[in-house]
């Protein structure tokens, strides 16, 4: 059954270190771009897939993470990497805060409410001065290792192909875990899950703050790697495009994701000359997929056994008294 | 897991269709490449400022058809190669890095400054020049990028300019506001720098979201404040709605706009009778300009259009790179570069182009216009 | 020795008494029953026990503990267990992985151990495992393990939901309903079952229940409520001869 | 105290746009407890369909139109764009009325892309400017300066939603529609034709959406693509703060958001007043999601 897995990721893991050396550097940003999305997707699957809240604001953490380091490495003259840490904790803090006051609501007041913390996140960075104001924050320094400085698109192509990986083994030991199973029960029967013993504020809280964390750590790079950041790049679209990879792909699937991720980037490229198409094609596309395959491009498996497997046992016996 | 399997062959199908059509990419351009020398264009042709974009556009083709008749440069073509930023920093850096995979040898355009400022990084990073034709955010040269040239006049000359117009009509107490676009923020900062050197008083300093339509608590605001003078400096769209609005509620003083609303459109959508008495700083398009008749009649046979408020910048930038080209003689990044960087004396239509430290205009053109009548003539 | 001492417990929506009064205890090791007819109240009185409805006076203690103000979470990590009247499952997962869900308040581990895969982490996980299979089998799903939990049949689905309540640990497992829906044979299975828990696993045992055959085998302590009252009390045959009972479920015969 | 009127004013007239559109996400989410996204693009779609048949119906882009043809295109707009709102409903969300919230919601997501993107390929990117263009006459009263062209907006907004009232006061429709709102099933049962309630639902919502985008394209002077999203949102913070699913709320919440707006933009200055309209929505769903009026519990639909 599983032998093909890990070879194939094997394989798939080392052509995308080979790909930069024989792509020129417009595929190679837009493959690019496609790692952000996946790691972007992989923490808004934490909360949209496994925990079930809609969370129409996600480009806000993205913006806490780009804004946090931009500052402290403009204004501060930090190093990038020291920037990080204090990212993801603004980040959590930021997550926190969206999640505390949602917690109580049903599904489609939190969509909204995490919509409208999206906005006044954009409407601050706006207008505060130290955010840049309008025209955001540019001429953000590269990166150094040692003495070694990250400035070809190779380079950051490789550390977001790193991050994307991190976070993807992040997301998938986290969903095998106590915390993510805890967040799927959440998801499915938030009283039940409350019955069997699990804190559902706390783990709410928890899946808002991780999200935000992988979230902004897309941010930081993003800000490196543009080396310009303005409060456009954390629009309510761009809170949709993630949404729609994550959903195109199947909630709360890893691969799926990763191929939404892929295709919400890579279609329009492939159809240039139709732009203009490009939104009203993901606006249809979501409402398809809603109504025909809601589950997604490669939904995940819940590890249940294939249907087909119970349609040949009878589903209606009783069950033996013996034991 | 069948599926893995599939999608991996899925995959290497996809990669070995990526590669095919990269090296099929490069075969067509490049400047080593035949008889063919790549110009990069950089503009937003979709979107809401796809208008002016298209403008600048087809003013540069205008440029190379001619420059191409008269013989080409080095022994070859000019050609263009367009991408579209759409005013969004983030499209226009992808925008910027499809130009350098296509390898132009230098990249003219440039209209929201929002967008032009990230781009330019990526040109900067890649050893290709810039000369950004209509953008002129005073961030731009900050950069300190040494082969970005700005042959706009910039957007302190342009504050100072409507300044100086108000202190000439003896309006002293000014309201400044801005669309919270990079650019008009940068104008009305400046502005008020300007209002205030000059002994004037700033005593309103407003943003709006450009997408804004209603400003009746803000004009409200504005005639309580009792202005001499009030100065926009954002984009049309929402300038003629408060051009319109400004009217209707009867605020006092004069009411200007900057480049960013050098538009037909705002007189349009202000209406005509409300429109009349319009100040805009501005460099005057090709219709005001003495000796470019022969531009102006040339673009509107050809276009059905008049031109736009940056067509004869746009036209100057591809000339003034074709002119450089030649003096260069080469395309190599370093002889280019020096060449912009030499430019004396440059005549483009109603502009003699030359640099400053800071590869900025040394001299800018920066005039007031007026609509009267429902048309811009130049006030001064 | 009481496990369970509910004293003076009252619950009010808006106007409405819900339950008024009312006290009782439950006895370690036993297996007691709340009956009443339909809307006597009992599941309101379950909902306060296990912290789902906060009561608006009185008070629950689970071993000297005291329960009000608790969140359900707490009151089940304190050792009490649930299941609903209208099955609570989570649908679309494994049995297995339903199971496991018990067991989340008996282990620690947080995001980094789950991030490091550290070895304690993968020794809970084991665990983990370990008693879900374990309670699986107790109840005797075993060959559903990795079904999803909406494909099994009915009174599979029962049995996963005590089940899932056993992998929490409990000292006192409440079932609100188990027999509900369930024929015959099924039934005689869940009062072995019942027996069972209480035998082996020493965990005291409290139902909602409207089969009276059912209740009559395998209750030791029966608690009558009706309005929100408590009107008898006792062992099956005291409760069901009561006077006041026999009223309560078939009416006043006087009042027509 | 003249501004203070003034500034009342201003107000109002926003209100008065935030009210009509906020009475359809209120009507749906009473009826079926759906957060219609894609609403306040069909204010857009109106405004658009408006600038269409004004342009088509005089051929001369409508300078002339007098109060007869424009009456014409109002109503011709308004029905247009209720049948689409009907449509919608048929294709894109009676198919997932059982489905999770989740997917139904993000069908809305895709249906308000598809309308501002449609009409973007439709009708171009770059801003219309109306054909019609109001008079800057008005009146002083008590120290402001009121247009003709103000007063006309809230009349006929508060016509509308007079209409509207006795609409689902007097006629069977209306208490069909406030049945289905207290129990679904029960009206299935009874006989009501559940889904041509649920359709008559989001006609009348989508026929005032429309009337408010014309009403704003003539009042204006300029429409575009992406003009339904922010009023929206808006509209959606309006209908909450009246009591969701309440129809005079939502009536109150957009009168009470539009001067709040207002007065916000003349302390705040312009670029803070989202921040105030959206926190004010996190506040009231977070500490009172019935509303102003939702504590009453009056006629809930």
């Amino acid at each position: 059954m599983k032998k093909y897995k890990k070879p194939s990721l094997f394989l798939l893991v080392i052509c995308m270190f080979i790909l930069p050396f024989l792509l020129n550097s417009y595929w190679l940003d837009v493959l690019t771009l496609v790692l952000f999305y996946v790691v972007l997707t992989q923490g808004l699957n934490i909360v949209v897939g496994y925990t079930g809240l809609l969370d129409l604001g996600y480009a806000a953490f993205f913006a806490v993470g780009a804004y946090t380091t931009a500052i402290l490495m403009t204004t501060f003259h930090w190093s990038f990497w020291l920037t990080l840490p204090v990212a993801f904790l603004f980040a959590a803090i930021a997550g926190v805060i969206i999640g505390t006051p949602t917690l109580r609501l049903r599904s489609d007041y939190l969509a909204i409410v995490t919509l409208g913390f999206g906005e006044i996140v954009k409407i601050l960075a706006t207008n505060l001065e130290i955010t840049g104001s309008a025209s955001g924050i540019y001429g953000i320094p590269r990166p150094a290792i040692g003495s070694y400085i990250m400035a070809s698109q190779k380079d950051f192509y490789f550390l977001i192909l790193i991050v994307a990986i991190i976070s993807i083994i992040a997301v998938y030991r986290l969903g095998h875990s106590r915390i993510g199973r805890a967040w799927v029960y959440i998801r499915e029967d938030e009283d039940a899950a409350e019955a069997m013993g699990i804190n559902r504020i706390k783990l709410k809280l928890l899946s808002y703050a991780t999200g935000a964390v992988i979230g902004s750590f897309a941010g930081s790079i993003f800000a490196v790697k543009m080396s310009a950041i303005a409060p456009l790049s954390f629009s309510f679209l761009q809170s949709v495009m993630i949404l729609l990879a994550v959903v195109l792909g199947g909630l709360g699937s890893i691969p799926g994701v990763v191929i939404g991720a892929a295709l919400v980037i890579i279609l329009p490229e492939l159809l240039r000359g139709v732009e203009d198409w490009r939104y009203l094609i993901f606006g249809v596309s979501l409402v398809i997929m809603m109504i025909f395959r809601p589950q997604g491009i490669w939904p995940t498996k819940n590890n249940t056994e294939d249907v087909d497997d119970i349609e040949t046992e009878d589903p209606n016996q009783s069950i033996s008294i013996s034991k | 897991m069948k599926r893995y399997s599939i999608v991996t062959i899925g995959f290497i199908l996809f990669l070995s269709l990526l590669l095919s059509a990269c090296s099929s990419d490069s075969s067509s351009g490049g400047k080593n490449s035949g008889s063919e020398i790549l110009v990069g264009v950089l503009l937003p042709v979709t979107g809401n400022n796809a208008t002016d974009g298209k403008d600048m556009l087809n003013a540069m083709e205008m440029a190379v058809e001619k420059i191409n008749n008269d013989g080409g440069v080095l022994d070859k073509k000019l050609k263009l190669e367009v991408a579209d930023d759409a005013c969004d920093p983030q499209t226009a850096t992808a925008a910027a890095n499809k130009l350098v995979s296509k390898k132009v040898v230098a990249v003219v355009g440039g209209y929201c400054s929002g967008s032009t400022l990230p781009a330019s990084g990526v040109f900067h990073n890649a050893n290709i020049p810039m000369i950004v034709a209509a953008a002129n955010s005073s961030e731009l040269p900050e950069q300190g990028y040494d082969s970005l040239f700005l042959i706009n006049g910039l957007v302190p000359d342009q504050a100072k300019t409507g300044a100086d117009y108000f202190n000439d009509k003896g309006a002293k107490n000014i309201v400044l506001i801005h669309d919270n676009s990079a650019y008009a923020k940068n104008l009305a900062d400046f502005a008020q720098k300007s209002v205030e050197e000059n002994g004037g008083k700033v005593i309103g300093f407003e943003a709006i979201n450009p997408e804004e339509k209603d400003f009746g608590s803000l004009m409200t605001k504005l005639k309580s404040l009792n202005p001499d003078g009030t100065y926009f400096t954002g984009y049309y769209a929402a300038g003629g709605l408060m051009l319109k609005q400004f009217k209707e509620k009867g605020v006092p003083g004069f009411f200007m706009v900057g480049d960013g609303s050098y538009s037909p459109d705002i007189i349009s959508i202000a209406g005509a009778e409300n429109a009349n008495d319009l100040l805009v700083t501005a460099t005057p398009t090709a219709n005001f300009i003495p000796g470019a008749e022969a531009f102006v009649e040339e673009y509107k046979s050809k276009y059905d259009l008049s031109p736009g408020p940056f067509s004869a910048l746009s036209n100057n930038g591809v000339n003034l790179l074709a002119d450089a080209l030649k003096r260069a003689e080469s395309t190599e990044f370093e002889a280019l570069k020096k060449a912009l960087k030499d430019t004396k004396g440059f005549e483009g239509i109603g502009q003699v182009i030359e640099f400053s430290e800071q590869n900025t205009l040394s001299q800018s053109n920066f005039h007031i216009m007026k609509v009267v009548n429902g048309e811009f003539t130049l006030e001064k | 020795m009481s496990l369970l001492t509910v004293n003076q417990l009252k619950l009010q929506f808006g106007g409405l008494i819900a339950v008024n009064d009312l006290s009782f205890t439950v006895e370690k090791n036993s297996i007691s029953s709340i009956i009443g007819p339909n809307g006597a109240g009992k599941t309101s009185v379950f909902n306060m026990i296990t912290g789902f409805y906060r009561p608006t006076s009185g008070a629950i203690e689970l071993d000297g503990i005291s329960l009000v103000n608790r969140k359900p979470s707490q009151i089940t990590t304190l050792g009490m267990a649930r299941t609903f009247q209208n099955l609570r499952l989570f649908p679309n997962l494994t049995v297995l992985d339903n199971v496991k869900s018990g067991m989340h308040c008996r282990t620690k581990q947080t995001v980094w151990g789950a991030l490091l895969r550290t070895k304690s982490q993968r020794e809970e996980e084991r665990l983990i495992e370990e008693v879900a299979l374990e309670c699986i089998d107790f109840v005797g799903i075993r060959k559903y393990t990795k079904r999803a939990a909406k494909n099994l049949p009915y009174g599979a689905q029962r049995y996963l939901e005590i089940a899932r309540a056993l992998a929490t640990r409990p000292k006192l497992l409440l079932l609100d309903e188990p027999a509900a829906g369930l024929n015959y044979e099924e039934k005689q299975y869940l009062i072995q079952l019942i027996r069972r828990i209480r035998d082996e696993y020493n965990i005291t045992v409290l139902m909602i229940e409207h089969d009276m055959g059912l209740i009559k085998q395998i209750s030791e302590q029966i608690t009558v409520i009706d309005y929100g009252c408590k009107i008898a009390e006792g062992s099956p045959e005291e409760v069901l001869n009561n006077e006041k009972v026999i009223e309560a479920y078939l009416g006043k015969e006087d009042v027509i | 105290m003249e501004i203070f009127f003034q500034v009342l004013i201003d107000g109002l007239v926003i209100g008065a746009f935030y009210s009509l559109i906020a009475l359809g996400y209120t009507m749906v989410y009473g009826i079926i407890k759906l957060l219609n996204f894609a609403h306040g693009d069909l204010y857009m779609i109106g405004a658009f369909v408006g600038f269409t048949l004004l342009s088509l119906f005089t051929g001369d882009g409508g300078v002339n139109t007098g109060i007869l043809g424009l009456g014409v295109v109002f109503i011709g707009t308004m029905i247009i764009v209720g049948f689409l709102g009907m449509g919608i409903e048929r294709i894109a969300y009676r198919p997932l009325l059982l489905a999770p919230r989740l997917s139904i919601l993000i069908t809305a997501i895709g249906v308000s892309l598809s309308l501002e993107y449609s009409s973007m390929i439709g009708w171009g990117a770059s801003y219309k400017v109306y054909p019609i263009k109001l008079p800057n006459d008005g009146i002083q009263l008590l120290g402001t300066q009121i247009s003709f062209a103000q007063m006309g907006m809230i009349v006929l907004s508060a016509l509308l939603m007079l209409g509207l009232r006795l609409f689902i006061d007097k006629t069977i429709y209306g208490k069909a529609m406030r049945a289905i709102a207290l129990d679904q099933t029960a009206c299935s049962l009874m006989g009501v034709n559940v889904h041509r309630i649920i359709a008559l639902t989001f006609f009348i919502g989508a026929f005032l959406a429309a009337g408010a985008g014309i009403m704003s394209g003539i009042y204006y002077g300029t429409i575009n693509f992406l003009m339904g999203f922010t009023i929206g949102l808006k509209a959606f913070t309006a209908a909450v703060l009246g009591g969701i699913g309440n129809i005079t709320g939502a009536m109150l919440g957009g009168l009470v958001l539009g001067i709040l707006e207002a007065f916000g933009t003349f302390y705040m200055g312009g670029s803070w007043k989202d921040v105030l309209a959206f926190g004010i929505l996190i506040l009231f769903l977070v500490f009172k999601p019935t509303g102003i009026l939702g504590a009453k519990e009056m006629e809930r639909m």
